[in-house]
């Protein structure tokens, strides 16, 4: 069976997605809706180890990145994903359990939410902090860190 | 001065009080030097800086009882060796006989405990 | 603070709310249920190695389940390096994971210099890999005296603080620092070898080797501590790879990956040393496979300092570095696993989005798994295996 | 004090018990081994270590407030942490000290400008020494201790001089 680009092996399962390759390495774009798919048909591909998931407030939307490496062959792969703020992405816990610190600290600092999550406490802060990650959110200015 | 009957009943009298003001000597210092604060937080559970969860007073598994129950049962036994032991080679030979009785039932009781798998702890 | 809701899973019997000192006799005596306690392994505790809090749920001495709350050392890292310059982010990272520094700064400068296209003169990254290793020594040695410390074993920590201790000095002597190096940044590293210190490198090398097998014996040698660990805190390879755990708790459970020989980076294809492995994943398998890792953290030593190159050891760092807008990813092995920095940079002078994929908070991702079914003192033995550091799981 | 309330607070049977007192409070000063951070490793663990020793001065570590006289606060306080150090300083018994060691615990340190972050913890529990440093050398743990001890044994000077001032 050729080695088949992860991006056909997504577009086999149906699900759109436009590859690129940046100096970040093998990065596919695809639907936040379909990240659950994607994962198990990846998954199916031997990209079987989800080693980080974080997401970037970029000023009017939040990308989500997905980073996965096939096991044996030491290949990376990226699946990024935008969402608008306080949007959702599906939890892919299910695949990997590895995602489920990450997720619920993704949807506590930059304000989203991951349906299907089994345990979507907040991570590291304490209730009522807002989204510290967004762009939004300003640092203290040197006065009020003066001791205030 | 050869003890005279009261004599005993001093000596007694001299531990009573010596203890006693042991003990009220040093409780009383103390309470009488601490620097008392008593304040509403102190005087929670601590558990680890944070507010304890749940109600402390659970039914915890029967096998702690039962370990108590031998120990106490075997401490006893060692309690009535020691005095048995010390003055051994005064008494005649018959007692050496009663005290291997007295260790054979219990050693029974430690028998039966063990096929009954109060020692297995898991 | 409104505690965490408690753990109750549905088997669970109610416990039974009773007013102090009235007990009410439990239905069914023959039945005998048990009910679980639910304790607090809080953020103040001896052997949570920091502030980490973790909810166990006890049936007698039993642990049922656990569920860890972290975010008492949340201090934004992440946040902050938004509006640091290249060369000042090294601060940050150094705070991150506290006991070894170097590993995150140098995987912040390969991430830079891959994004960037710096080329690293050789010595450079020979520096940076003697330091990496001198560095991950330290660190195991810090874990192999919590871990005595966690299974009771007092004396060992104080002879491992003495050999910490000469190796803190070496290491302050090149870098200026026992703790935050700040000697390696994106495009080389600060200062050469100060005259001397291959000399006392060496002489410390002489004792190390019979340090390590004294303190290996007065842990690994001792029965007791060999009956605590076998089969305790198991993490079979499947929840291993599924929890996505990197380092020697990884390689504990018998899968073979290590960043520094699977994804080379500095000098690392030019030294020849073996990846210990472990089997069954239990807390032995990883004190095995970390002693095995500070042998051979000593025999990469000698080759570095043996193979040292002569020649510029980047000394012209900019400060108005401004790497192309884009990606990229660097991962190292630090001594907890891999610890990868995924850079974003928008071309401005400082990054858009800096990621930190800290080990520690993957090996700890598990802890519900790893503690649940054993006993509360096998729980304790068992968060010290896995050498967690706050600083880097709270960011 | 039941002393100070029977004997009278300027009553010198009061002033030199509490003297001789300080003097032993001063050298067995049990710390909290409570390390949050950075400044644990470098304070508790290589300070408490066997080169740079604190049993020479007769600090020892212990795991409860309840059986500690010094809190030290070793490294930054977040809003999350803010309570649970309150309430460990309220459990502690009553003469007790809090050494802030370190940037972060003095005044919020590298991490002032992250609203997640209390500045300085003395906005929570009342501080007696401020260690400077990111994170301070064992040595100056070491000196800091030595300035809590002075501070201790300074306290009867204080009682003499409120005694004079009742006179």
């Amino acid at each position: 069976m050729p080695v088949q680009t992860p991006a056909d092996a997504l577009r086999a399962a149906g699900i759109a997605c436009e590859p690129s390759d940046e100096t970040l390495g093998a990065v596919v774009r695809l639907e936040a809706a379909r990240i659950a798919d994607a994962l198990e048909a990846l998954y199916a591909e031997g990209y079987d180890f989800l080693v980080d998931l974080f997401a970037t407030d970029t000023g009017e939307r939040l990308e989500l990145t997905w980073h996965v490496r096939a096991f044996e062959r030491h290949e990376d792969l990226y699946l990024k994903a935008t969402v608008d703020y306080d949007g959702e992405a599906p939890s892919v816990w299910s695949i990997h359990p590895a995602a489920l610190y990450p997720e619920r600290e993704a949807a506590e600092l930059l304000g989203m939410r991951f349906p299907g999550h089994p345990n979507p406490k907040r991570l590291l802060t304490v209730d009522g902090t807002e989204p510290l990650l967004r762009r939004s959110v300003l640092l203290r200015t040197a006065e009020e860190a003066r001791l205030s | 001065m050869e003890p005279t009957y009261a004599f005993d009943y001093n000596v007694i009298a001299a531990f009573l009080v010596g203890g006693v003001s042991f003990v009220a000597v040093t409780l009383g210092m103390s309470r009488l030097l601490q620097h008392r604060k008593p304040g509403t937080v102190k005087s929670e559970i601590y558990e680890c800086g944070v507010e304890p969860v749940g109600p402390p007073w659970v039914q915890l598994k029967i096998g702690y009882y039962l370990y108590a129950l031998l120990f106490v049962l075997f401490d006893v036994e060692t309690a009535f060796l020691y005095p048995w032991a010390v003055t051994l080679n005064a008494l005649p030979l018959y007692v050496l006989g009663e005290m291997v009785v007295f260790l054979g039932i219990l050693a029974l009781g430690l028998a039966y405990a063990w096929k009954e798998g109060a020692l297995q702890w898991r | 603070m409104s505690a965490p809701a408690p753990i109750h899973r549905e088997g669970m019997h109610q416990p039974v709310a009773v007013p102090c000192g009235l007990r009410c006799i439990p239905r069914g005596v023959d039945e005998l249920a048990t009910e679980h306690l639910v304790l607090n392994m809080g953020p103040q505790h001896p052997s949570t190695h920091g502030v980490l809090h973790v909810l166990v749920e006890l049936d007698g001495e039993e642990v049922i389940a656990a569920e860890a709350s972290l975010g008492y050392l949340h201090r934004g890292i992440e946040k902050l390096a938004e509006s640091r310059r290249y060369h000042q982010v090294a601060t940050l990272l150094d705070r991150a994971d506290y006991i070894s520094g170097l590993h995150t700064e140098t995987a912040f400068a390969l991430a830079v210099e891959r994004l960037a296209g710096i080329e690293v003169p050789r010595k450079a990254s020979y520096l940076r890999t003697l330091m990496m290793e001198l560095n991950r020594y330290a660190s195991h040695l810090v874990w192999l005296g919590t871990f005595g410390l966690d299974a009771g074993a007092m004396a060992p920590f104080l002879y491992i603080m003495r050999d910490r201790e000469m190796l803190l000095d070496i290491i302050e002597a090149v870098t200026g620092s026992r703790m935050m190096f700040n000697y390696s940044r994106p495009g080389g590293v600060v200062a050469d070898l100060p005259a001397g210190t291959e000399g006392k490198i060496r002489e410390w090398l002489a004792h190390a080797d019979g340090w390590l097998d004294e303190n290996d014996a007065l842990l690994g040698g001792n029965e007791i501590f060999r009956l605590r660990m076998k089969g305790t805190g198991v993490i079979d390879r499947t929840t291993a790879l599924a929890f996505g755990m990197t380092g020697g708790c990884l390689r504990a459970s018998g899968v073979d990956y290590d960043v520094r020989r699977d994804v080379p980076y500095c000098v690392y294809p030019e030294l020849d040393f073996e990846v210990p492995l472990g089997s069954t994943g239990d807390n032995w398998d990883r004190y095995v496979v970390r002693v095995g890792e500070m042998r051979q953290c000593l025999r990469l030593i000698r080759q570095l300092l043996d193979g040292m190159p002569e020649g510029d050891h980047g000394s012209k760092m900019s400060r108005m570095l401004k790497p192309p807008a884009g990606e990229a990813y660097a991962a190292v092995e630090s001594p907890r696993g891999e610890l990868g920095i995924h850079l974003v940079s928008d071309g401005g002078l400082t990054p858009y989005r800096m990621r930190l994929r800290s080990p520690a908070y993957f090996n700890l991702a598990v802890v519900d798994e790893a503690l649940a079914g054993g006993l509360l003192a096998d729980a304790i033995v068992t968060l010290g295996s896995l050498d967690i550091v706050l600083g880097e799981i709270d960011r | 004090m039941a002393l100070d309330r029977i004997a009278g607070e300027h009553s010198l049977l009061f002033i030199r018990s509490e003297q001789l007192f300080d003097l032993a409070r001063s050298n067995s000063l049990f710390y909290l081994s409570y390390g949050i951070a950075c400044c644990a490793i470098e304070g508790l663990m290589s300070a408490g270590g066997p080169r740079f020793d604190y049993d020479r001065f007769g600090i020892f570590h212990r795991g409860s407030p309840r059986q500690t006289d010094v809190m030290i606060v070793a490294g930054t306080v977040n809003k999350k942490m803010a309570p649970v150090l309150r309430r460990l300083y309220d459990q502690m018994p009553e003469p007790k000290w809090v050494i802030a060691m370190g940037a972060c615990a003095s005044s919020g340190g590298p991490f002032r400008e992250y609203p997640n972050v209390v500045l300085g913890v003395d906005q929570i529990v009342p501080v007696d020494i401020w260690v400077p440093g990111c994170p301070p050398r064992p040595e100056s743990m070491q000196f800091a201790f030595m300035e809590l001890q002075k501070k201790i044994r300074d306290k009867t000077r204080e009682r003499l001089d409120a005694r004079a001032d009742a006179r």
